[in-house]
């Protein structure tokens, strides 16, 4: 099941790669598929899941079933090191809450992601290949419970997306593709080093063998005590704790290391920045989740305020880029870094309400930042600028369009009603309910102000008023009387289309369902969090040693 | 023979220590392929009076033989860069090692 | 469930179906749908008007209530804390059923109204859908029995006030009065949800009955003044929603959309909402929390007030008046008069939304002309309009036999029975202000009176370059421009009239008590008495069985919270003070009498002593109230004759004379300009700052920048303004510098590689026989 | 002064020699393959090129055969402890008659080696030459021994980089690696003939023995290994004796430099591992008093130096097959740490890197070669826009430098993996060295990634010439060694089996 779901955009590469690249409707229509399919089993997957059963650690006895979902385990490679016990890498994937959201949300932004790379035309057959290559590698991720596999899955990622951006990006392609690519290397070869010494440090309590397992990482009791990475080792565990943190962080991104990201966002083509907001940043704080925390719980209690801080940081200093920015899609980039900030804020807090409000905030960001660049996308493709001063007035020639954009943009910005509130109001009531981070907290919610601040502000200078002297498009009174504009050289429809409908409506539906009931999404990731939450109390700690 | 039993292994050793010395004092200086050629003869040879000497001073044949080896292959050697330098000469109508740089950084 | 719940969520959905239908389909639909939009607020209204029936009338009971919640969020076995669950609910008892039937009365009047007024406008059927959101909104912060909920309705009306502000988006100055609305709201949201966070760290539940149950069993782990905290912080919704000071500055901003919404949102309803929240929460706010609200109702009022006299545009001085009110409510709150509040924000509900459907009449008729300036004479053209808007005024005024007068002298008794028992000081400040500004009052609304109604019409006055609409064309000729304007001015239809009638209406004395001069004896101050405060000194034993019910049912806490039998001693409590009044009628001598027994009344009804003291210090000046703001309104209308009418003096010159303070109160006090120096501009520079950080600081090492970008710049082109950022930006830096430098030992000098390698041999032999001999 | 052995003497020396034939099959066929291709080139008229090949890819193939067939032997030493057999032998035997394979594959591939049809015997012939030198020194256990056979591939190396007699840098190229070799091989004796003296023995057996019984002086030790040092380093080309290499892969003609970086490297390391593990096995134990650790010292920082020095300055090549020369002293740099770790899986991770190095690195030149047959340049600016004229090698390419950078699911990542381990499973000790690593190789990815971002994301200014000429032999060579360094990268096991049992050397004592 989850290898279908990991390995189907692989299949429909090889099939691409079949097929002749003059045959672009064909390319595109494997591609879709593909992704529809990986939609399909996504539902099934979450249709069949047990929401009861915890997940992050090993159930009682040291296996995983019981705890996990939809495992597959095979011995991949096994091999005998002689003095250094054996070297056994396992191709095991299955979920938990942790892991079923983003499993969820992957496949959904798959099919965005396809449906809004129509319009490409360069090269479309190494496009879509490499797009499923990614799409392969992000899925993989969220399922791996190896950590071998997590990180064959984590580096696959970064040649597509360097391609991706470098060759159907934009201007200044080049230098923000080699910077994503090196600022990301550089935080995962840390994380190769600390996955050897964690090997070396971590025994499988079934077999006794060294293992890679997630699973068997995430219990403190499987620690050799004298190893590299064991409890007796302080010092190193620190170390490998801040640069697995770094790590991650790059991906977040979190400030410092966010630089990449606006560079990224710009330059890539719509799609790739939907793919990127949607579910690579979140790579960064479920790795955190997933793997930085529940392995140095006593690290990571001893962090917690400078991981607020830091949230804070990306919250606040993020709202503030974006009031500045000229270019929208800039604006929308460092939206995110703000609104990963939540994230961080909420893993901080280190209790249920925060942590399930930071998952939960991952998912929403995931849909919401995907609309928010379709719809920058959408007046891209028809303006070819993304200046926002070039507009002005367009909510009375683009009704729909205004529509759909004042939807996502209060969606951003947390409006009640509209799933993000939801996840960040849970980040705050977490953070503030724990004495460590409640003062960051107090601090972080002028991000609130400031977020509505940018967000309508650049709503009421594109959309409202009236038509700009300087505006990108023009303005002419139609046969009915009434005064309609029309882009230069855009042919296709003036306000929405029906593709471009296809992929915001659902998600538009699925921001306000999930802000008026949140509890099909919640209801999956409450016993993880409340798990995880357990697997990195201080209490936990103390008995162990 | 007084003064040949006189001689010890140290004086050998400084002998050959001095011959290495000049092999690289005309590896290092001298512009003329050639030269540096023959500098690396005297290497090889300081290396060949060691081995003599130790032959000598601790008994066995293992030293002879090395020696032996050392100046075969010397003069093999020498043969091959004698066809390198004439091509060169051919090429660049000099031998002078520190013109001929047209690769570099 | 309840039927009255069945109803209620009814009532809470009808709304919103209105909007769904209307957003989606109102081209489709004939007349744009408004008959749907105004059929269901009927509904909605019938509806609400049986649920206040049958609670406020039938069930004749202060401690009615009935409840319903259903698990919204659950988080499951929370480590630490047990089972989690978080509920939304709906509660109804006697002032959510009395604000029910205010709220969907004026809206389905304003929906009825604007019927006409709105008639003919491009988005006319976006504009009731608009209506239906914010109607939706605002009966769920009536109805919610939980925080959050409160601030998930909160946030909501604050995005219909958004967009009914931006209704007319095309105009700059709508779009910019919209965003400083809501963002203003926002940063009282900010301490709202402080406010809400610091609750809940504690408690772990938003519902208020737990909350208040929890507090009461002396259960709240933080230092008092977390909790005066919190009390502030929450007050803080209040003062963003409900305009007061230093978030006023809005409300007069708002006055951008069109007036329904005016008379709907910013006058009746969400403004008041913030006054409702206070009163859900009263109970826990400590005595320090109460004086600052005082204070800054008090404040609120007064400035408002002094701003209203020197404003022209017909809306603006009613809005700035709304605030001024609104000052008034949150200090009757804020000393402890919490009945005498919310009977104001009924009252006042009605006469200002009148007022502004009136003025909308008015501007309608004078097409779209909203300075007074260019008005005049308007009395014998628009009789209803006229007849309605000044009964209004009057009520505003606080005039005798007025519902305006009975909620305001409440208030101002409270004031004054707060600062006596507060030992005074400091604390007359509050009453003092409150009859200043009613004084005040009573002159701006003369004045508006006078230049709209009478006199003869000046629109021909009216400088031809701040025009409107195309009048100037009359402007041009002479004196049979008035003749024109009685043309062009007349009564507007009725579907704009039956409205203002009926509000006017309800700003009659009867309405709510058989007393002209004493609210209290009406039905309404009965039926919402003030609660017993839940962190008051002797709350802690005061009711010491809370803490086992605690978990219980929160139905019947409240039941508990107020103790038993207080019904009865509050109907006593009620004919003795009848009966005693009346008594004081005649001979003033009795009064001490009616003192002692309303004392006693009220004693036994508060086992708080603070509270108990100032209800009864409140009584005690019951009286003094009355005369003095009589007085203050006499003062306030005959000033306004003298200047307006008799023309003793002249308001220009005046205002020539004391020109600072004129222009002082026509600049509304300079808040605008000061926040836009400080905090709007503050932020815009310190975004510019970041930003230019990110991009020079952060992305790229400082100096680094230039040399990095040339060195690499050969090899990756595209890098022509930054290279390689961060810490990979001093990376490639260094990186590129030391290659740079190593790669000249490659000559291509054979001799010089030799050297180097023996160089490296010798350098490391040497340091290894250094080592050696060491 | 010696008297002349007796009758009976020379009976058995002649009885050891034949039992020892036994032992010397491969390297007997190899030189037999040798003779017939000079002997083929002189009787056979006209154009040769491919029978020659052909008869030389087939000859080495068939030298498998040989090879496979010893692994029915025992371990030994054969010729009086002049050379031995052990499966690191072995694997070396196998991994260098593979890269001459490969050589002779690239060697077809280039044009500008074949327009040269006069006399291009003599190069396969010295490539199968170079093929048995390299062997006898992974098998060499005498220093004598080594010296000849580190002679023999010097000196056919040298004539291999001269072989376009009419280029300039080919002919620089020699005689920079003619002088710089001589002078290292000098060095190198020098050493010998020391460590002759201190222990009277040339067998590195004996010698270790020696050394543990009667102690040394660890000043002259310490000279010894030095210059012995030096003699090694030049050829597996690690900082500071690199400094041929750039100019020497510059030069050489192309399929020569692909063969070199991988074949005498990989034979220096050879050589290198079986001389330090045998014959001088002490200082074992790092960071203890520096007199106790002589050469280990030495090769931590030579590692360092190659690592950090060969990436730094690739940054700034503009010429591919130069840029990969530094990456190659790099790769060096990364070698080492296997020995470094000094035990069983740091020997297992080095061999199994060796091998992930042939594999991408002898593509990688496979592909730069096919590249500049089209475009005749090897310029980083002529490699714009060539992703979309030759898909194939484009990918081909983009996937061997990957591998190099050490990404998955590549065997670079997997060397790398194994090289990391290795050092950390010494405990906290090595983790320095590791970060060393894991840094330089980010450093690695800007420069490799130049070519793909050259091939991709730049378009080139002259128009396109024609499709793509490349033969399906060629296009079949580099999919099957793309396909390899994938299908290694996720299914590694079999290889590093072969070098784990490939890690134990005769009479080595450090585990």
């Amino acid at each position: 099941m989850l290898s279908l779901i990991v390995f189907l955009p692989i299949l429909a590469g090889l099939v691409i790669l079949a097929v002749p690249s003059s045959q672009k409707q064909i390319i595109r229509m494997v591609s879709l598929l593909a992704a529809i399919a990986q939609g399909v089993l996504a539902v099934l997957i979450w249709q069949g899941y047990d929401a009861s059963l915890p997940g992050i650690t090993a159930a009682a006895g040291g296996a995983p079933e019981g705890s996990f979902q939809f495992i597959e385990r095979l011995p991949w490679i096994n091999l005998d090191l002689g003095t250094m016990g054996s070297l056994n890498i396992e191709y095991f994937l299955g979920v938990d809450g942790l892991s079923i959201t983003m499993v969820i949300l992957t496949a959904l932004i798959s099919i965005i992601g396809v449906l809004s790379s129509w319009p490409i035309q360069k090269q479309v057959k190494g496009y879509f290949i490499l797009f499923n290559l990614l799409s392969t590698a992000m899925m993989g991720c969220f399922v791996a419970l190896d950590f071998f596999l997590f990180y064959v899955f984590w580096e696959l990622m970064l040649l597509p997306m360097y391609f991706l951006i470098g060759i159907w990006g934009g201007p200044n392609r080049e230098y923000a593709a080699i910077k994503f690519f090196l600022y990301t290397l550089f935080g995962s070869v840390f994380m190769l080093l600390v996955m050897i010494g964690l090997y070396f440090s971590v025994t499988d309590p079934v077999t006794g063998n060294h293992t890679f397992s997630l699973v068997a990482m995430a219990s403190q009791e499987n620690y050799i005590k004298d190893a590299i990475l064991g409890p007796d080792n302080v010092m190193w565990r620190y170390a490998a704790f801040i640069v697995l943190f770094i790590g991650f962080a790059i991906k977040v991104p979190m400030f410092p290391f966010h630089t990449w990201l606006p560079d990224a966002h710009v330059e890539a083509p719509t799609p790739i920045s939907v793919i990127l907001a949607g579910v690579l940043l979140k790579l960064g704080t479920y790795g955190m989740m997933r793997i930085n925390f529940p392995l140095f719980p006593e690290v990571f209690q001893a962090s917690l305020y400078v991981i607020a801080v830091l949230g804070a940081i990306n919250i606040i200093y993020g709202a503030f880029c974006a009031l500045a920015q000229q270019d929208l899609k800039k604006m929308v980039a460092y939206s995110s870094i703000s609104h990963m900030g939540y994230v961080l804020l909420g893993l901080a807090a280190a209790n249920t309400e925060g942590m399930v409000g930071a998952l939960y905030q991952m998912f929403n960001h995931g849909t919401i930042t995907a609309m928010l660049f379709l719809l920058v996308g959408v007046i891209y493709d028809r303006a070819h600028t993304r200046q926002i001063d070039k507009f002005g007035g367009l909510a009375s020639y683009m009704p729909v369009y205004a529509a759909v954009v004042t939807i996502a943009w209060f969606a951003s910005l947390g409006l009640p009603g509209l799933s993000g509130f939801i996840s960040e109001a849970f980040v705050f009531v977490g953070a503030f309910s724990s004495e460590t981070t409640r003062n960051v907290a107090i601090v972080s919610v002028l991000g609130i102000v400031f977020g509505a601040a940018y967000l309508l502000w650049s709503l009421q200078r594109m959309f409202l008023g009236k038509r700009k002297p300087d505006a990108a498009y023009d303005l002419e009174v139609g046969a009915d009387g009434h005064e309609h504009i029309h882009f230069h050289d855009w042919k296709g429809k003036l306000d929405l289309d029906a593709r471009e409908l296809v992929m915001l409506v659902p998600l538009a539906v699925i921001v306000i369902f999930l802000g008026i009931y949140p509890m099909p999404v919640l209801g999956m990731l409450t016993s993880s969090i409340n798990k995880l939450v357990e697997v990195l109390s201080p209490v936990v700690m103390t008995a162990l040693n | 023979m007084e003064l040949i039993t006189n001689i010890g292994l140290n004086h050998f050793l400084t002998i050959s220590a001095l011959l290495f010395g000049f092999g690289l004092f005309a590896v290092m200086t001298r512009k003329n392929a050639i030269v540096i050629l023959m500098g690396v003869e005297l290497i090889l040879n300081a290396a060949n009076i060691n081995f003599l000497a130790f032959s000598k001073f601790n008994g066995g044949m293992e030293g002879v033989m090395f020696s032996l080896f050392v100046i075969v292959l010397a003069a093999a050697e020498a043969a091959i860069a004698l066809a390198i330098v004439i091509n060169i000469y051919k090429i660049f109508r000099s031998v002078d090692v520190s013109s001929i740089d047209t690769m570099k950084e | 469930m309840h039927s009255l719940i069945q109803l209620s969520i009814a009532v809470l959905l009808l709304p919103l179906l209105s909007f769904v239908i209307l957003i989606f389909f109102n081209k489709r639909l004939p007349r744009r749908g408004d008959f749907i939009g105004v059929g269901i607020l009927g509904t909605t209204f019938a509806l609400s008007l049986y649920i206040f029936w049958s609670v406020v009338v039938q069930a004749y009971d202060p401690a009615f209530r009935v409840a319903w919640d259903f698990t919204w969020i659950d988080f499951g076995n929370v480590p630490g804390v047990g089972p989690l669950e978080i509920k939304m609910g709906i509660v109804i008892d006697n002032l959510t059923a009395i604000m029910l039937a205010m709220v969907t009365l004026i809206s389905f009047l304003v929906h009825l109204y604007s019927t006409g007024y709105m008639a003919g406008d491009k988005h006319y059927g976006r504009f009731f859908a608009y209506l239906g959101i914010f109607t939706f909104s605002m009966l769920g912060i009536v109805l919610s029995d939980n925080l959050f909920a409160i601030y998930i309705f909160w946030e909501l009306v604050g995005l219909s006030s958004y967009l009914l502000i931006g209704f007319y988006f095309e105009k700059d100055s709508a779009a910019d009065a919209q965003k400083k609305a809501f963002l203003a709201n926002r940063v009282g949201d900010i301490g709202m949800w402080l406010g809400i966070l610091i609750l809940y760290s504690q408690f772990h539940t938003f519902s208020y009955q737990e909350i208040f149950a929890n507090l009461a069993a002396g259960k709240f782990g933080m230092s008092e003044a977390w909790l005066t905290a919190a009390g502030i912080l929450l007050f803080m919704g209040c003062v963003g929603k409900s305009a007061q000071f230093p978030l006023h500055v809005w409300l007069p901003d708002a006055m951008e959309g069109p007036t329904p919404v005016s008379a709907l949102i910013h006058a009746a309803t969400m403004v008041a909402a913030g006054v409702y929240f206070v009163a859900r929460i009263f109970v826990l706010l400590t005595a320090d929390a109460l004086h600052v609200i005082a204070f800054i109702g008090a404040f609120t009022a007064f400035m408002a007030a002094t701003i209203a006299i020197t404003q022209h545009d017909i809306k603006r001085v009613l809005a700035y008046s709304t605030v001024s009110q609104l000052g008034y409510m949150v200090l009757g709150l804020g000393v402890g008069a919490y009945s005498a509040a919310l009977f104001h924000l009924v009252t006042h509900a009605f006469f200002k939304a009148c007022l502004f459907l009136g003025s909308g009449a008015i501007i309608h008729a004078m097409h779209h002309e909203q300075d007074m300036r260019w008005m005049g004479g308007l009395r014998k053209n628009m009789p209803w309009t006229f007849a309605t808007f000044t009964l209004a005024t009057l009520a505003l005024a606080g005039l005798p036999l007025t519902s305006g007068f009975m909620s305001k002298d409440a208030i101002l008794a409270g004031a004054i029975g707060f600062a006596n028992a507060e030992g005074g000081g400091i604390y007359y400040l509050i009453p003092f202000l409150g009859f200043f500004s009613a004084m005040l009052t009573a002159f701006y609304m003369g004045r508006q009176i006078w230049l709209v109604f009478f006199g003869e019409s000046r629109t021909h006055l009216k400088p031809a370059d701040d025009h409107h609409h195309g009048h100037d064309a009359h402007a041009a000729h002479g004196h049979d421009d008035h003749h024109e304007e009685a043309h062009g001015v007349h009564e507007v239809a009725w579907n704009m009239r039956t409205p203002l009638v009926i509000l006017a209406a309800l700003s009659i004395f009867a309405v709510y008590s058989p007393d002209p001069l004493d609210g209290a004896k009406g039905w309404f101050m009965s039926m919402v008495p003030t609660p017993e405060t839940v962190v008051g000194s002797a709350a802690g034993e005061a009711q010491p069985h809370e803490t086992s019910s605690a978990s219980g049912n929160a139905a019947q806490l409240l039941a508990e919270a107020i103790p038993a039998g207080t019904h009865g001693a509050e109907t006593d409590a009620h004919s003795e003070g009848v009966a005693s009044e009346a008594a004081s009628e005649e001979h003033g001598s009795a009064a001490a009498v009616h003192g002692t027994t309303h004392g006693e009344a009220h004693g036994h009804e508060f086992s708080d002593p603070r509270q108990a003291s100032i209800a009864h210090a409140a009584h005690e000046a019951h009286n003094p109230a009355i005369v003095i703001s009589s007085i203050m309104v006499v003062l306030g209308i005959s000033l306004a004759l003298i200047v307006y009418v008799f023309r003793i003096i002249d308001p220009d010159k005046t205002a020539q004379s004391i020109r600072p303070l004129y222009l002082f109160s026509f600049n509304k006090w300079y808040w605008d300009e000061i926040y836009q120096a400080t905090f709007i501009r503050g932020s815009l520079v310190i975004s510019k700052v970041f930003s230019w950080f990110d991009t020079n600081i952060i992305d790229g090492i400082v100096n680094g920048v230039a040399v990095v970008t040339k060195k690499v710049a050969f090899a990756s082109g595209g890098f022509d303004k930054y290279v390689v950022d961060g810490t990979v930006n001093f990376t490639a830096f260094f990186v590129n510098t030391t290659g740079g430098i190593l790669k000249k030992l490659q000559t291509g000098k054979v001799q010089t590689y030799v050297v180097l390698l023996m160089l490296a041999v010798i350098g490391y032999f040497v340091y290894y026989f250094t080592q050696l001999i060491s | 002064m010696f008297e002349l052995p007796s009758g009976a003497e020379i009976q058995s020396i002649i009885a050891t020699l034949k039992t020892g034939v036994g032992f010397f099959i491969p390297e007997i066929y190899l030189s037999v393959l040798f003779m017939l291709l000079i002997v083929i080139d002189l009787v056979v008229k006209g154009r040769k090129n491919n029978l020659l090949s052909a008869v030389t890819a087939l000859g080495l193939a068939g030298g498998f055969y040989f090879i496979y067939q010893q692994h029915l032997l025992e371990a030994g030493e054969i010729f009086f402890g002049m050379y031995v057999l052990d499966e690191f032998a072995l694997f070396f035997k196998y991994f260098f008659v593979l890269s001459g394979i490969l050589a002779v594959l690239v060697s077809v591939a280039d044009d500008q080696l074949n327009r040269q049809a006069r006399s291009i015997g003599e190069y396969y012939a010295l490539i199968v030459a170079m093929v048995i030198g390299m062997i006898m020194m992974a098998s060499s256990a005498d220093l004598l021994m080594m010296f000849l056979s580190m002679e023999l591939v010097g000196l056919t190396a040298y004539v291999l980089t001269g072989y376009l007699k009419n280029d300039p840098r080919s002919a620089e190229g020699a005689l920079k690696y003619l002088v710089y070799g001589a002078v290292s091989s000098g060095l190198m004796v020098y050493g010998f003939s020391l460590i002759y003296g201190l222990t009277a023995e040339t067998n590195i057996m004996k010698i270790s023995a020696e050394l543990a019984l009667h102690g040394y002086d660890p000043l002259v030790m310490m000279l010894a290994s030095l210059l012995i040092l030096a003699g090694f380093g030049y050829k597996i080309g690690a900082v500071p004796f690199h400094f041929w290499s750039p100019d020497v892969y510059e030069g050489a003609p192309t399929p020569v430099t692909a063969y070199l970086s991988v074949g005498s490297k990989a034979a220096g390391f050879a050589i290198l591992m079986r001389f330090f593990y045998v014959a001088i096995p002490h200082g074992g134990e790092p960071f203890q008093d520096i007199a106790g650790m002589d050469w280990l010292s030495l090769l931590i920082v030579i590692s360092i130096a190659s690592m950090i020095y060969g990436n730094v300055v690739a940054l700034w090549q503009k010429n591919v097959k130069r840029l990969l020369a530094y990456s190659s002293i790099a790769h060096a740099g990364y070698a080492l740490l296997g020995i470094i770790a000094m035990d069983e899986l740091g020997t297992q991770a080095t061999l199994f890197y060796l091998l992930g190095y042939l594999l991408m690195n002898i593509g990688a030149f496979y592909v730069v070669i096919l590249i500049s047959n089209r475009t005749g340049s090897e310029n980083l600016e002529d490699y714009r826009g060539l992703g979309r004229k030759m898909p194939l090698a484009g990918a081909a390419l983009t996937v061997f430098l990957i591998s190099l950078v050490g990404l998955p699911p590549t065997i670079g990542f997997i060397g790398k993996l194994m090289i990391f381990s290795a050092l950390l499973a010494k405990g906290s000790v090595f983790i320095w060295l590791a970060l060393i690593g894991v840094l330089t190789s980010v450093i690695s990815l800007y420069y490799y990634m130049l070519i793909p971002l050259n091939m991709y994301l730049r378009e080139s200014q002259q128009p396109d010439e024609g499709k793509d000429a490349t033969g399906m032999v060629h296009r079949i060579g580099i999919a099957v060694l793309m396909i390899l360094t994938i299908y290694f990268g996720l299914f590694f096991k079999p290889l590093l089996d072969f070098a784990k049992i490939s890690s134990s050397m005769l009479g080595m004592t450090i585990y």
